[in-house]
């Protein structure tokens, strides 16, 4: 953007930002408009009815039903189509391509911790390739943060227990700032930092350079293992929760009726409070591990499972065993259900 | 003491028109009541739905058949308040008086009976924040799952409150008998006890659906 | 309205609610609305000086990108500060609690309000709450923001927390308590012949805004239990470590805390009925549609607490509900500003200067209600939500609405609460300083929220000072529109002109009584027999010219 | 909304205090006392009910509970109508109190139903909307 002042508009560096700035250019229009209009009509009857005689006592004005009507159903017509428009890019917004990479990022007070699936980690910046949709999962430890990158008109609150998504596609190389837009607490206008956008190959250079480290999966499998989750999770005599070959992003059928689609939040859910949704033919056992583990020891887990064993073939997993598939149905019970049939999750 | 004829404030018209101010106005505040415990019962459905196993496990810690011989307590107390007003309109200062002590009673027997629940969770360890070992593991120190000190924070909240909105009521009741058999109120004026008796009843409505709400949902699985 | 005047013989000397007694206990115990009412107006006088100092402490900070005026602590105390002080403590009680109290007994024709002694409860209970409030910020300070979202406010903050949460409850319980007393009042005490279609829309907008109270109030009041519970014994409501759900906060919080705009925006909307209606001498053009309006902005206004949380993890479909309710409350709205400026149409029109209240009201609320469009836009939303633009609107909303509404009524009232007279060229000045300094204060902000500048921010980025200074200077504007009214109106009160029984030709019942009025408001119940704003019936002798020009 | 304007000019007529309402036309002993048996049974009725696992009964955990649920609440808003239309006189008012009564349960439910509607259908998974 130019140096033009004062400035009017945040860089446009992503996908999204050209549509949203021409509903914005919309919605200016439509309150330049109403304002003047209004404003306007008032000052001129304001001085072309103004009283001439203190005896003066006008005649009663009736309004026609006409009037009335046309006033209400206008803006009306006006506020269908803004509705229709805000709900569309709404949803263009938030919901990310198929091939999109991921990132995890965690609100901290007053950081931002960002964690590449390469391994590479890094606090308050966060680089990007350029062109690249890029889905960000975004948590936090303590309070309400909100993720927040004006040039890509991006937001989304980091709330803690919860996992949630949002997503861009940059356009345009550079720094971007990087903001907390929910308040936090004493440091957080502290809490800023900033997105670079790279090329692609400069973008594969950095993820190797010196903020490189262990790729989340790994960890999560090392996790795995330590945490014992193996033993239950793994075909087998010891086998006593579902096996997770194949799992990410199936729909599986939940104890007590209904089904779930095992995305990242349903995996996280299922890690720190595994009794909120039952794998039909299982029974509650797994440990709660609400607050025994860190955001990012849950990220690393949820990488595993997402990102290694999600891309194993669900064939290597098999029906649980027999003694608990005593209940009616089918014997894909316990297993991922191979339904397309998409569910809203929660 | 206070003649018929003061009891009508300066600014009405009539009684009547004072009895209707008053029955509109208690209702106004009545409404109030209702979104002031709402705001409740939208977190216990909201962690109700989330988390349904641990509601059911932690509501059978509770006596029922006590849950229950309270509600026929407090039904005893709305009865008695009803006939309290009964006796106002017909200007019968003795038996609304009476009345209104076995209202008194029947309420003091619903709190006594409360405190006696509240002791037992006290000694279970399940007060949240503040006696709350119960609420992490259970007597086999098998850990709690997730929502069951939920449910005993509303359980407190929710029975907390009821129970603050009988004690203001109990002085009320026990000024309107005293003021009852100074004669302050006859059949053509005696609104504050029908307020009041509207007020009681109201938080026999609220009784009747907290008990459901805390003490049922888990009494099959205490069953078992 | 015409009405037997009765009172024209005697009312030079004739005693008033001012004069009848002067102790002070006849003051503290007064059961009087109009007493209570100056009451309310002192105090709330009291809370917003408070809240305004918060503001210069706010607007000097970010004068520089660097936050050096101020530690981070004390700044996030003093926007909590100012906004804990500004909506609790002024807004809110602003216009039902003093103009409602004064006027609406005195429009519907009745001695006082329908429960005298709970409207006095009332003022001693917001006195409480009052005090609470005040206490925390004094005795160390609130950091939470005035929306206290936890788990910041529960379990993080190690500021005065309980004791901010318990004035908020308390001060709701006064709020309530006018409301139950207004819905009793409009029912229950209309003059004979007084319909409900005969009434001032201004006694329209303070029942629906009385609805609003009733319902609302009391889910803050338990939102504020429920947090303070949280924070003192740790009971986890909104404590994601334990189970809870930090986002159910949000959703009892707004449930009240968006009608509650309404409670602040609908009274002074009546206001602006009531000026523009006199000071054209026309019957409000579309009288139905703006009573109706008042109460669909009412009903409307409980459904759309949502778009507050469109960035949260709030379900999209709720989300979408929500918007779609968001623009039907633009309809409602829109019917009264074109109404409003249609009443204008072949009218008497004098720019005295409630008139340019209600001007400056008109232009700030449509720009205020209009940028409410670009947020009910889900996919705008997401881009403005907690940036400056979102400060700008609610600004713009509340304190061009509301505050504009509430300075309208008080230039309207004043000769008839007071009996005096105030400058016309001081008053219009100040008119004049609040909508200049306003524009310059908030505009800004607009294209600083969509330049990205989060809200309470304590610094910022260097390329965003130019702005900021603008609305710093803008700020200092407004100071001095506000602090005008303080000399002038109290300049009044002792060296003002005598009011007379109606000096701006009005139709309203209050105008009927002398001013100030007596006690007990009318000597003889009026009875009303024409609709409201009937200028024809109006006589000769009420104009200001043959009651007010040689006085 | 429109409230009777008839109860105005019924004040202004009635402008003797003595005249005021004297004609009582509440419940009698006997149905104050019908309303307690029936509350005192409704009562014992929830808890019998509540012992039993409905979701055994039907072999179906879903419909188990959802039939415990609607038995509950709805012997519990039985006998709130009861005490309501009775015990406080509504059933005897005027429609304005009425209508008080049935606007606090519209707007409990604005408050329970739409903040529920947000729980039941949060979206976690948004490639769901991916085209």
């Amino acid at each position: 953007m130019g140096k033009s002042f004062p400035p009017l508009f945040p860089p446009q560096a992503s996908t999204v930002a050209v549509e949203v700035d021409s509903l914005y250019a919309l919605l200016v229009a439509i309150t330049a408009f109403f304002t003047i209009l209004v404003v306007g009509v008032y000052i001129y009857l304001g001085f072309k009815y103004a009283r001439k005689s203190e005896a003066e006592r006008p005649i009663q004005v009736h309004p026609p039903a006409w009037l009335e009507i046309a006033w209400s159903v206008v803006p009306l017509l006006i506020c269908v189509v803004l509705f229709v428009w805000g709900v569309t890019l709404y949803f263009k917004i938030y919901t990310p391509p198929k091939d999109a990479i991921t990132i995890h990022v965690v609100g901290k007070r007053w950081m931002w911790k960002i964690q590449h699936m390469s391994g590479a980690r890094e606090i308050n910046e966060l680089h990007v390739p350029l062109g690249v949709p890029v889905r960000l999962l975004i948590t936090s430890e303590d309070v309400i943060h909100a993720f927040s990158v004006p040039a890509f008109r991006i937001k989304r609150d980091a709330i803690p227990g919860t996992m949630t998504t949002t997503w861009f596609n940059a356009t345009k190389t550079g720094e971007f700032h990087l903001f907390c837009a929910e308040y936090c607490g004493t440091n957080h206008s502290g809490m800023i930092g900033k997105v670079v956008v790279m090329e692609k190959d400069a973008y594969q250079r950095w993820l190797s350079g010196p903020n490189a480290g262990q790729p989340p999966a790994v960890e999560g499998a090392r996790l795995f293992e330590e945490l014992n989750c193996v033993s239950c999770h793994r075909n087998g005599p010891t086998q006593r929760g579902p096996a997770l070959g194949g799992l990410y992003g199936k729909t599986v059928e939940l104890k007590g009726g209904g089904t779930a689609v095992a995305d990242d939040s349903y995996i996280r859910e299922s890690i720190v409070n595994p009794t909120a949704k039952i794998v039909n033919g299982f029974e509650p056992l797994m440990p709660v591990y609400l607050g025994q583990l860190s955001e990012e020891q849950v990220n690393a887990l949820l990488a595993y499972v997402r990102d290694t064993l999600g891309k194993e073939a669900a064939s290597k997993t098999v029906a649980p065993p027999a003694t608990v598939t005593d209940a009616p149905g089918s014997s894909t019970q316990g297993t991922v259900a191979k339904s397309d049939s998409a569910s809203k999750g929660r | 003491m206070s003649s018929v004829a003061t009891s009508l404030q300066h600014h009405f018209a009539d009684f009547k028109q004072q009895k209707e101010t008053a029955v509109l106005g208690m209702w106004s505040f009545l409404i109030q009541e209702v979104m002031f415990f709402g705001g409740l019962f939208l977190t216990y459905v909201v962690y109700r739905s989330q988390y349904p196993g641990a509601f059911a496990l932690a509501s059978a810690q509770l006596n029922v058949n006590l849950g229950g011989a309270n509600t026929i307590v407090l039904i005893c107390s709305s009865l008695t308040m009803a006939m309290a007003v009964h006796a106002a309109s017909k200007g019968n200062r003795a038996g609304m008086a009476g009345w209104l002590l076995l209202t008194i009673m029947f309420g003091s027997i619903f709190l006594g009976v409360k405190v006696f629940e509240y002791k037992e969770k006290w000694d279970h360890g399940l007060i949240p924040g503040i006696q709350d070992f119960g609420l992490k593991f259970d007597h086999e120190g098998v850990p709690r799952p997730t929502g069951f000190a939920l449910y005993f924070a509303l359980y407190f909240a929710m029975t907390g409150l009821h129970a603050v909105h009988m004690i203001i009521g109990i002085p009320l009741l026990l000024n309107l008998a005293i003021n009852g058999l100074r004669g302050k109120y006859g059949p053509h004026y005696y609104t504050p006890v029908e307020m009041t008796g509207l007020y009681w009843h109201f938080v026999d409505i609220v009784w009747i659906f907290l008990f459901p709400l805390l003490y049922l949902i888990g009494a099959h699985v205490g069953a078992h | 309205m015409s009405t037997p005047h009765h009172d024209a013989s005697h009312h030079e000397e004739e005693e008033n609610y001012l004069t009848h007694e002067t102790t002070i206990q006849s003051w503290l115990l007064t059961k009087d609305h109009k007493r209570i009412a100056l009451l309310y107006l002192l105090s709330i006088t009291v809370f917003f000086t408070i809240g305004g100092f918060f503001a210069s402490l706010i607007r000097i900070e970010l004068l520089t990108p660097a936050g050096d005026f101020l530690t981070s602590e004390l700044y996030n105390q003093a926007f909590t500060s100012h906004g804990v002080m500004m909506i609790f403590f002024f807004l809110i009680p602003a216009v039902p609690a003093v103009l409602g109290n004064f006027v609406l007994p005195l429009m519907v024709g009745a001695k006082d309000l329908a429960f005298p002694r709970i409207n006095l409860a009332s003022w001693y209970i917001f006195m409480a709450g009052a005090s609470c409030a005040v206490l925390a910020v004094l005795s160390g300070g609130l950091d939470t923001g005035w929306t206290m979202y936890p788990p910041y406010s529960s379990t993080y903050s190690q500021s005065r927390v309980t004791l901010a949460v318990l004035g908020v409850f308390i001060a709701g319980f006064a709020s309530i308590l006018t409301g139950v007393n207004f819905i009793a009042t409009v029912h229950r005490m209309r003059a004979p012949g007084l319909t409900w279609f005969r009434l001032p829309l201004f006694v329209w907008a303070n029942y629906a805004t009385s609805l609003v109270m009733v319902l609302g109030t009391p889910v803050i009041a338990i939102t504020m239990v429920l947090l303070g519970l949280e924070h003192v014994f740790g009971f986890g409501f909104f404590d994601p470590a334990k189970g809870g759900d930090p986002v159910l906060f949000q959703h009892l919080f707004w449930f009240y805390s968006h009608p509650a705009v309404y409670i602040m925006i609908l009274p002074a909307m009546g206001v602006i009925s009531e000026i523009i209606s006199t000071f054209s001498r026309q019957k409000l053009f579309g009288y139905s549609f703006v009573a109706m309006s008042s109460l669909a902005i009412a009903i409307l206004g409980f459904l759309v607490w949502g778009h507050h949380m469109f960035t949260t993890s709030q379900s999209p479909y709720t989300g979408i509900l929500f918007s779609a309710l968001t623009f039907l409350v633009a309809i409602p709205s829109a019917i009264k500003a074109f109404n409003w400026t249609a009443t204008l149409y072949k009218g008497s029109v004098v720019w005295e200067t409630p008139m340019l209240f209600a001007f400056g009201f008109m232009g700030l609320f449509l720009i205020g209600g209009l940028t409410g469009l670009f947020l009910a836009t889900m996919g705008m939303d997401i881009h403005l939500q907690d940036t400056y633009f979102v400060v700008a609107h609610f600004h713009y909303v509340m304190v061009g609405g509301g505050v504009m509404g509430y300075m309208g009524g008080i230039h309207f009232w004043w000769p008839k609460i007071t009996g005096k007279m105030y400058s016309q060229f001081w008053s219009k000045l100040s008119a004049l300083f609040i909508f200049a300094g306003f524009n310059f204060t908030f505009f800004p902000q607009f294209i600083l929220g969509y330049m990205g500048m989060p809200r309470r921010y304590h610094s910022y980025p260097d390329e965003w000072q130019v702005l900021n200074v603008m609305s710093t200077m803008g700020a200092s504007i407004l100071a001095i529109g506000y602090i005008l009214p303080g000399i002038y109106l109290a300049h009044s009160i002792f060296f003002g002109k005598k009011a007379p029984r109606n000096p701006w030709g009005a139709t309203g019942l209050e105008w009927q009584t002398s001013s100030p009025p007596p006690p007990h408001n009318f000597h003889e119940t009026p009875i009303v027999t024409t609709e409201a704003y009937d200028y024809q019936s109006l006589p000769l002798s009420e104009t200001p010219e043959k009651e007010g020009g040689h006085v | 909304m429109s409230a009777p304007t008839h109860h105005t000019k019924a004040v202004v007529a009635h402008t003797h205090p003595e005249a005021a309402d004297h004609e009582h036309h509440g419940p009698t002993v006997k149905m104050y006392i019908a309303i307690f048996l029936a509350l005192c049974v409704l009562t014992i009725v929830t808890v019998v009910t509540a012992k039993i696992d409905f979701a055994h009964v039907l072999n179906n955990q879903a419909m188990g509970d959802l039939a415990s649920n609607v038995v509950a609440l709805g012997i519990a808003c039985t006998k709130a109508t009861l005490v309501i239309l009775f015990f406080m006189h509504v059933k005897y008012e005027n429609k304005l109190v009425g209508l008080a009564v049935v606007a606090s349960v519209i707007w409990l439910s604005f408050l329970l139903l739409i903040t529920t509607s947000d729980y039941m259908t949060r979206v976690t998974d948004w490639h769901l909307f991916t085209k």
